[in-house]
């Protein structure tokens, strides 16, 4: 790893060392020196107290020496920041937006994210801006931190490192779901962040999580998913074929469902595919992740488009799920559970009223949010005018999938 | 009592006030007509230190703070100092965003 | 020690407090225009180009010649010339009268031409204007503000002299009436330039 | 010379009897006591939201309240402790009760307007506690109001700003009246350098008081008018630059930090030399510290703002002068210690809670250098380093040094002692649990944990829980003094004019003192410190 990438962790750190150093020792001193004076100079010990008033020679020196002391102090955490903010010249960009109360990723190439996915061993520059009201960008991990203030830009770099996860955290106060406006700096090897950027299907913009769990047990070491051959055999348009395996000895052809796909996770050695050896060790894994191989599976490889599934992920992206849920609770607008065509009391104008929550209205509701205010819900979601066309037509699909 | 020394307050003259508000008068005509003059950035100079000059004039005459003890004038020195070091170090910021 | 009630450099001292406070106060706001200013500098510039220089500059000379009236108006209490200095202050108290007249025709005006805080036309203006018209209500609101708390001062002291609590020997109180009035009229002497000028 | 007979608590100096003779006082000691009623009510009130902080916090998720309610619960918390507790806390309640006497006057410089910034603080108070129950609701912004989002809430911030503004106005008169009762009023033969150093930090508070607090008086007129008329000041839609009204309100509220700190170290000032016997070591230096410490206090507001997206010119500046301001709070301490040099020292309550407060604060100023260094103050800002950091200098230091002021004055108020070894049992419990309380909430910070957040990632749940243990201890702690105070108050043993032997001019009257404070003219020519021939006289 290029060295220089570091620095700013490394730098800030040593400012920690230092001033946590010094600290440290001037308050054993003192705590020590005062506690020795009680018990020397107790009355018991020392009835008579001496009438000292003053000492230039000693208050001088601690003056002068604090001094020294806090402009050292001074410098280090000066060097720590000025290596926070020196962004390399050829750090790789992208954009951040914050708003009430999630984040939104572009790369160069258009693409958006919820999470910031970036490249291994890569300097980082982020840029950031806010839609509403001020959020901090903070990643504990790369010291770094910044508000993200409406109507300015600002900026953090850091230097991505190692494959691996680090927490994103609203450090500014924004309201009632600050403390959920979570996300996650995704670092992976550089081919694979290449593959993710420019994979066109939005459908695949994450990882795809049954894909995740097989990395996680090492299938990919033996099986592809592209038709070629390694130990074992592709994972390719796999699910519902029909499979020669022999049992005991024997020829035989199974269809690969569910539970042929299962038993061969679970017990690998029971039949085997016409051609491989029993080579295949058995794994360990849960009901969910089992769950997880089999869409995946499904999808021969993708994940399966379920209804709404592009819709699920506008209302990720565009941040509606920072306010609406969609399990039937309440957060801060209304749940999108059985929302479609639902009779809601809303405030138009101050007035109530009685409306039928069909296309229209939920389309309207999004784009001019302060038209129809649900009751008893405060006017505070932001206008999403410039939503497209095929994300609006994914969002209403996406909502009358959800019961 | 340590401060006092006062009690034979100076009385103003009427005659130096109405000097004062003469001077006054004209510069706040001088503002004026400089203001119709282009100077580019010298004009917000100008304006300002043509109002400075008319509040110390009123400082010092008509709020009698020339005939008062140094104690006083140098607090009032110290709260226009204040406001102008909150102005100026406020441009430590402004003056260098984004650079 | 029974000066208590009775101290004039207390009570002068206790006033000048007081009326570095109304500085400060009225500082937060100049450091909110300086700032803008500096941002906003040609803005302001079409901005000032719409505030009426007639009407500021005669607010300027009213309230110049209240500052002097009030002066005068001690002068003559020391002097003990107590007729003319009520007379003074009712001067005084007229002239912040004209001051809160001509600001009246001049806001009606303003709001005439579309122009209140937050209005629909000032929306459609550029940022700077709409930061240079907002300053300017809330400055001079305040300030005006500020000149009908002073006038209210001043009629208290009309009243004090009649009744003698205000006198040649004891006149504390119309001298610090009076500081309150030259600061009011100071404040004015910046906000002039700095709003009907700007250039 | 008045009647020396009564006592301020019996005669009123005025016709009327009972409560209004209370409410219509002009007698500062009687002032000061009614302060010292409502801070400390509201200071109970406070400190039940703490606990309740703690208690949602204990574990992720919910544990007692939602998230709405949680952001009301800290907003109110620190608005409460800082606005309406802490700040009027020393200057107001010790300040009135003792800064005349201590300076040989019959009362501050101007009475009636002392009785009137009382009426103002109770108003504001009132005020603040009507924004809860009105409205859109109890304000949720967090005590600094920050905008745009204070603007945008529809909880009734605009009755919690009025409010503070108020009581930034109750706040300026009293510190106006101290100044000039300082100038003013001295006994003769009290010259500048035999003033106690406890009037001396009340004199820089004053004049922080005078010149800090009306910034944040029109700050907080600005969010009103912008709730109001929306002008836009601030909103970057319509032109505003949020980032000033950052500036506007730490310009305030830095120097704020100060009017909270100061009269707590005149406090220990003044205890420490009594309980060592011996004259304070560097007299002259502690004083023009604080005046120091006022000065450069004003001019280091930007350090909470190095992460807000203002100029790297201005971390630069703002965090030099930062530590600036570190220099003459060290030379204080340094000096406290050295006055225990050689002394003969006897550990009475006061100067138990003085101690606490000498270490409490030096954890808190040291751990504030952290945060005025650039680099670091990025990582932990806003995080529970903070909220570590100014627990342990306001509530371990302004705090502390109200425990050690109430122990140390008090009893001369109310001509009774208290109970002295359970005093030193429940700061010895206090200061364990505020260890506890506090300690645990830097490594968390380090760790990254934000400040003001409901929820939090399971890897901080350790610290929480512990800091919440703290919370229950130190609770305890607070009880058993609070009772033992008060239970002292009313049926404790009387005590005679000086109980420590204290050389400050409040402990040569009478106690309790009577009306005009003295019954024989004072000598104030002598040395504040000077033991030398004084006893105590329990
Ligand atoms: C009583 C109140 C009080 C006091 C006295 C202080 C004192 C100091 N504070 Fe603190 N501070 C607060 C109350 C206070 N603070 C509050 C309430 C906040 C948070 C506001 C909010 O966001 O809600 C805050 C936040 C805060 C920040 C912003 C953090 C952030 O949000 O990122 C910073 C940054 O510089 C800071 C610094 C300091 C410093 C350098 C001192 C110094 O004055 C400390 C000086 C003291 C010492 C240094 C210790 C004693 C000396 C010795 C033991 C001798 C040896 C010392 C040396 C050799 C140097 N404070
Ligand atoms: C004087 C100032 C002061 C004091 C004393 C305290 C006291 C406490 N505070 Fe603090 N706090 C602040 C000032 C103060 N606080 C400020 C300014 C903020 C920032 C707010 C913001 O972000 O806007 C803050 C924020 C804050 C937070 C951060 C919240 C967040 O960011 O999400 C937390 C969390 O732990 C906390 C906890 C506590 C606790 C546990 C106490 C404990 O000390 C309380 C312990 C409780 C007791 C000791 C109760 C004892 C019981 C009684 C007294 C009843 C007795 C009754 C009778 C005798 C009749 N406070
Ligand atoms: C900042 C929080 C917030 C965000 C982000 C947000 N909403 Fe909302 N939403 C609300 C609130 C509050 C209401 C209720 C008040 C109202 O109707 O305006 C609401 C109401 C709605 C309604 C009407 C619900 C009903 O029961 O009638 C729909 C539909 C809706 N939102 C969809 C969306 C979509 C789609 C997005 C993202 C593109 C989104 N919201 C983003 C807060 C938010
Ligand atoms: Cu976004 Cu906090
Ligand atoms: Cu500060």
């Amino acid at each position: 790893m290029d060295t220089t990438l570091i620095d700013a962790v490394s730098k800030v750190d040593t400012a920690f060392k230092f001033i946590f150093g010094i600290s440290f020792i001037i308050l054993f001193l003192i705590t020590a020196v005062t506690l020795y004076f009680l018990y020397r100079y107790s009355r018991k010990r020392n009835p008579e107290p001496s009438q000292i008033e003053g000492n230039l020679v000693a208050e001088l020196i601690w003056t002068i020496v604090p001094c020294i002391i806090v402009g050292a102090m001074f410098w280090y955490g000066w060097v720590g920041y000025k290596a926070l903010r020196e962004a390399p010249a050829d750090s790789y960009e992208v954009k951040c937006t914050a708003r009430m109360w999630s984040w939104k990723f572009e790369y160069p190439n258009g693409k958006t994210s919820d999470k910031l996915y970036v490249p291994a061993d890569t300097p980082i520059k982020v840029d950031l801006t806010s839609v509403d009201v001020i959020h901090s960008f903070y990643v504990a991990a790369f010291r770094v931190k910044m508000d993200t203030v409406p109507g300015m830009h600002t900026y953090v770099w850091f230097n991505s490192g190692e494959p691996a996860e680090y927490e994103i955290q609203c450090a500014e106060y924004c309201g009632v779901r600050h403390s959920y406006m979570l996300s996650k700096v995704v670092v992976v090897p550089k081919e694979e962040f290449d593959k993710w950027l420019n994979a066109s299907s939005s459908a695949t913009e994450a990882p795809n999580e049954g894909e995740e769990v097989m990395k996680k047990h090492g299938c990919f070491d033996c099986h592809t998913t592209d038709g070629t051959e390694l130990v074992g055999p592709s994972f390719k348009d796999i699910y519902g074929r029909d499979t020669v395996v022999m049992e005991n000895g024997k020829e035989k052809t199974v269809k690969a469902d569910d539970a042929y796909i299962e038993k061969s996770i679970l017990e690998p050695g029971a039949d085997i595919v016409k051609g491989y050896e029993d080579m295949m060790p058995p794994t360990e894994v849960s009901k969910e992740e089992l769950a997880k191989m089999l869409e995946y599976f499904k999808g021969g490889g993708k994940p399966a488009v379920r209804a709404g599934a592009k819709g699920a992920e506008v209302a990720e992206r565009e941040g509606c799920t920072g306010c609406h849920s969609v399990d039937g609770s309440e957060m801060v607008g209304p749940s999108f559970k059985g929302l479609m065509d639902r009779k809601t009391t809303v405030l138009k104008d101050g007035k109530k009223m009685e409306v039928t929550a069909n296309v229209e209205y939920i389309i309207s509701s999004i784009k001019h949010p302060s038209e129809y205010v649900v009751d008893g819900f405060e006017p505070s979601m932001p206008e999403y005018e410039s939503l497209s066309d095929d994300d609006m037509k994914a969002l209403i699909e996406y909502i009358s999938t959800l019961k | 009592m340590s401060e006092n020394h006062e009690h034979q307050h100076h009385i103003l003259s009427i005659k130096t006030a109405g000097i004062i508000l003469v001077l006054l008068l004209l510069l706040t005509g001088t503002t004026v007509a400089v203001s119709r003059i282009d100077l580019g950035f010298l004009n917000v100079a100008v304006a300002l230190t043509l109002a400075v000059t008319k509040a110390l004039l009123v400082i010092l005459f008509f709020m009698h703070m020339k005939y008062e003890n140094r104690f006083m004038q140098m607090i009032v020195f110290l709260c226009f100092l204040l406001l102008a070091i909150f102005i100026g170090m406020t441009f430590f910021d402004l003056a260098y965003r984004g650079g | 020690m029974s000066n208590t009630h009775k101290d004039y450099a207390g009570a002068k001292l206790g006033m000048w407090l007081f009326l570095f406070t109304e500085v400060l106060l009225f500082g937060g706001m100049f450091v909110l225009y300086a700032a803008y200013l500096h941002e906003y500098r040609a803005d302001f510039h079409v901005g000032g180009k719409q505030l009426d220089v007639f009407i500021g500059t005669l607010n300027t000379v009213v309230l110049l010649f209240s500052s002097f009236a009030i002066a005068a108006a001690i002068t003559f209490i020391q002097q003990g010339k107590k007729k003319l200095a009520v007379n003074f202050t009712y001067l005084t108290i007229a002239c912040a009268g004209i001051f809160v007249i001509n600001k009246t025709i001049e806001w009606r005006a303003k709001f005439h031409h579309g122009i209140w805080p937050d209005s629909p036309h000032l929306r459609e203006m550029s940022h700077g204007e709409n930061i240079f018209f907002g300053l300017y209500f809330l400055m001079t609101g305040l300030h005006a503000v500020h000149v009908v708390i002073g006038a209210i001062l001043l009629s208290v002291m009309v009243w004090f002299m009649k009744k003698d609590v205000i006198n040649q020997q004891d006149f504390v109180k119309l001298e610090n009436a009076g500081l309150y009035w030259h600061i009011v009229d100071l404040i004015w002497i910046f906000l002039f330039p700095l709003f009907y000028l700007v250039l | 010379m008045s009647n020396n007979s009564l006592s301020f608590w019996e005669d009123s100096g005025s016709s009327r009897s009972g409560i209004m003779a209370w409410l219509t006082t002009t007698d500062h000691k009687r002032i000061g006591l009614m302060y010292m009623y409502i801070i400390l009510a509201m200071f109970i009130a406070g400190l039940c939201l703490g606990l309740a902080i703690r208690l949602e916090l204990i574990a992720p998720g919910r544990t007692i309240m939602d998230a709405q309610t949680y952001n009301t619960v800290f907003t109110l918390h620190g608005v409460i402790m800082i606005f309406i507790v802490v700040i009027p806390s020393i200057p107001a309640a010790i300040g009135n009760l003792v800064l005349p006497i201590q300076l040989g006057a019959e009362d501050v410089a101007f009475p009636r307007l002392n009785l009137f910034s009382w009426y103002l603080y109770v108003g504001g108070t009132l005020l603040a506690l009507v924004s809860l129950f009105t409205g859109g609701g109890a304000p949720d912004t967090g005590w600094t109001f920050y905008v745009p989002f204070s603007e945008f809430t529809t909880t009734n911030v605009s009755v919690a700003v009025i409010a503070v503004f108020i009581l930034g106005f109750s706040s300026i008169l009293t510190g106006l009246n101290f100044i000039t009762t300082i100038h003013r009023l001295r006994a003769p033969g009290m010259t500048w350098t035999k003033i106690p150093l406890f009037t001396w930090s009340l004199y820089a508070t004053g004049w922080i008081q005078v010149l800090a607090t009306p910034v944040l008086g029109i700050t907080v007129l600005l969010i009103f008018a912008e709730r109001v008329l929306g002008v836009g000041l601030f909103d970057p839609n319509k032109g505003g630059d949020p980032i000033l009204y950052q500036h506007l309100f730490w310009i305030y509220s830095h120097p704020a930090v100060y009017i909270m700190i100061l009269p707590a170290m005149g406090v220990v000032s003044d205890i420490i030399p009594v309980f060592a016997r011996k004259p304070i070591f560097g007299y002259k230096a502690i004083a023009f510290s604080s005046l120091m410490i006022a000065f450069a206090g004003s001019l280091v507001w930007a350090h909470h703002m190095f992460t807000s997206g203002m100029s790297d010119t201005a971390v630069l500046i703002f965090s030099l002068l930062t530590f600036v301001v570190a220099i003459p709070s060290a030379i204080k301490v340094f000096n406290w210690t050295a006055t225990l040099y050689k002394g003969s020292i006897s550990v009475e309550p006061p100067l138990l809670y003085a101690l606490g407060f000498i270490f409490l604060f030096s954890v808190g100023g040291l751990t504030g250098l952290i945060l005025g260094s650039a680099g670091t103050d990025v990582h932990v800002h806003d995080t529970y380093f903070v909220v570590s950091h100014f627990h342990y200098v306001i509530f371990g230091g302004t705090g502390f040094g109200m425990f050690a002021a109430a122990h140390f004055w008090l009893p001369k108020y109310y001509g009774r002692m208290y109970n002295k070894k359970i005093a030193k049992i429940a700061f010895y419990i206090l200061f364990v649990g505020f260890n506890l309380l506090y300690f645990p909430l830097f490594i968390i910070g380090l760790e990254g944990m934000p400040r003001r957040y409901y929820d939090y990632l399971p890897q901080y749940q350790e610290g929480h829980v512990i800091s919440t243990v703290g919370s229950w201890i130190l609770a305890v702690g607070i009880i058993i003094m609070l009772v033992n105070l008060w239970r002292g108050f009313t049926k404790g043993e009387k005590v005679g004019r000086n109980p420590w032997g204290a050389a400050t001019l409040e402990w040569a009257t009478p106690t309790p003192p009577p009306l005009l404070n003295f019954d024989e003219e004072p000598d104030a020519s002598r040395k504040p410190y000077d033991f030398r021939g004084i006893t105590p006289d329990e």
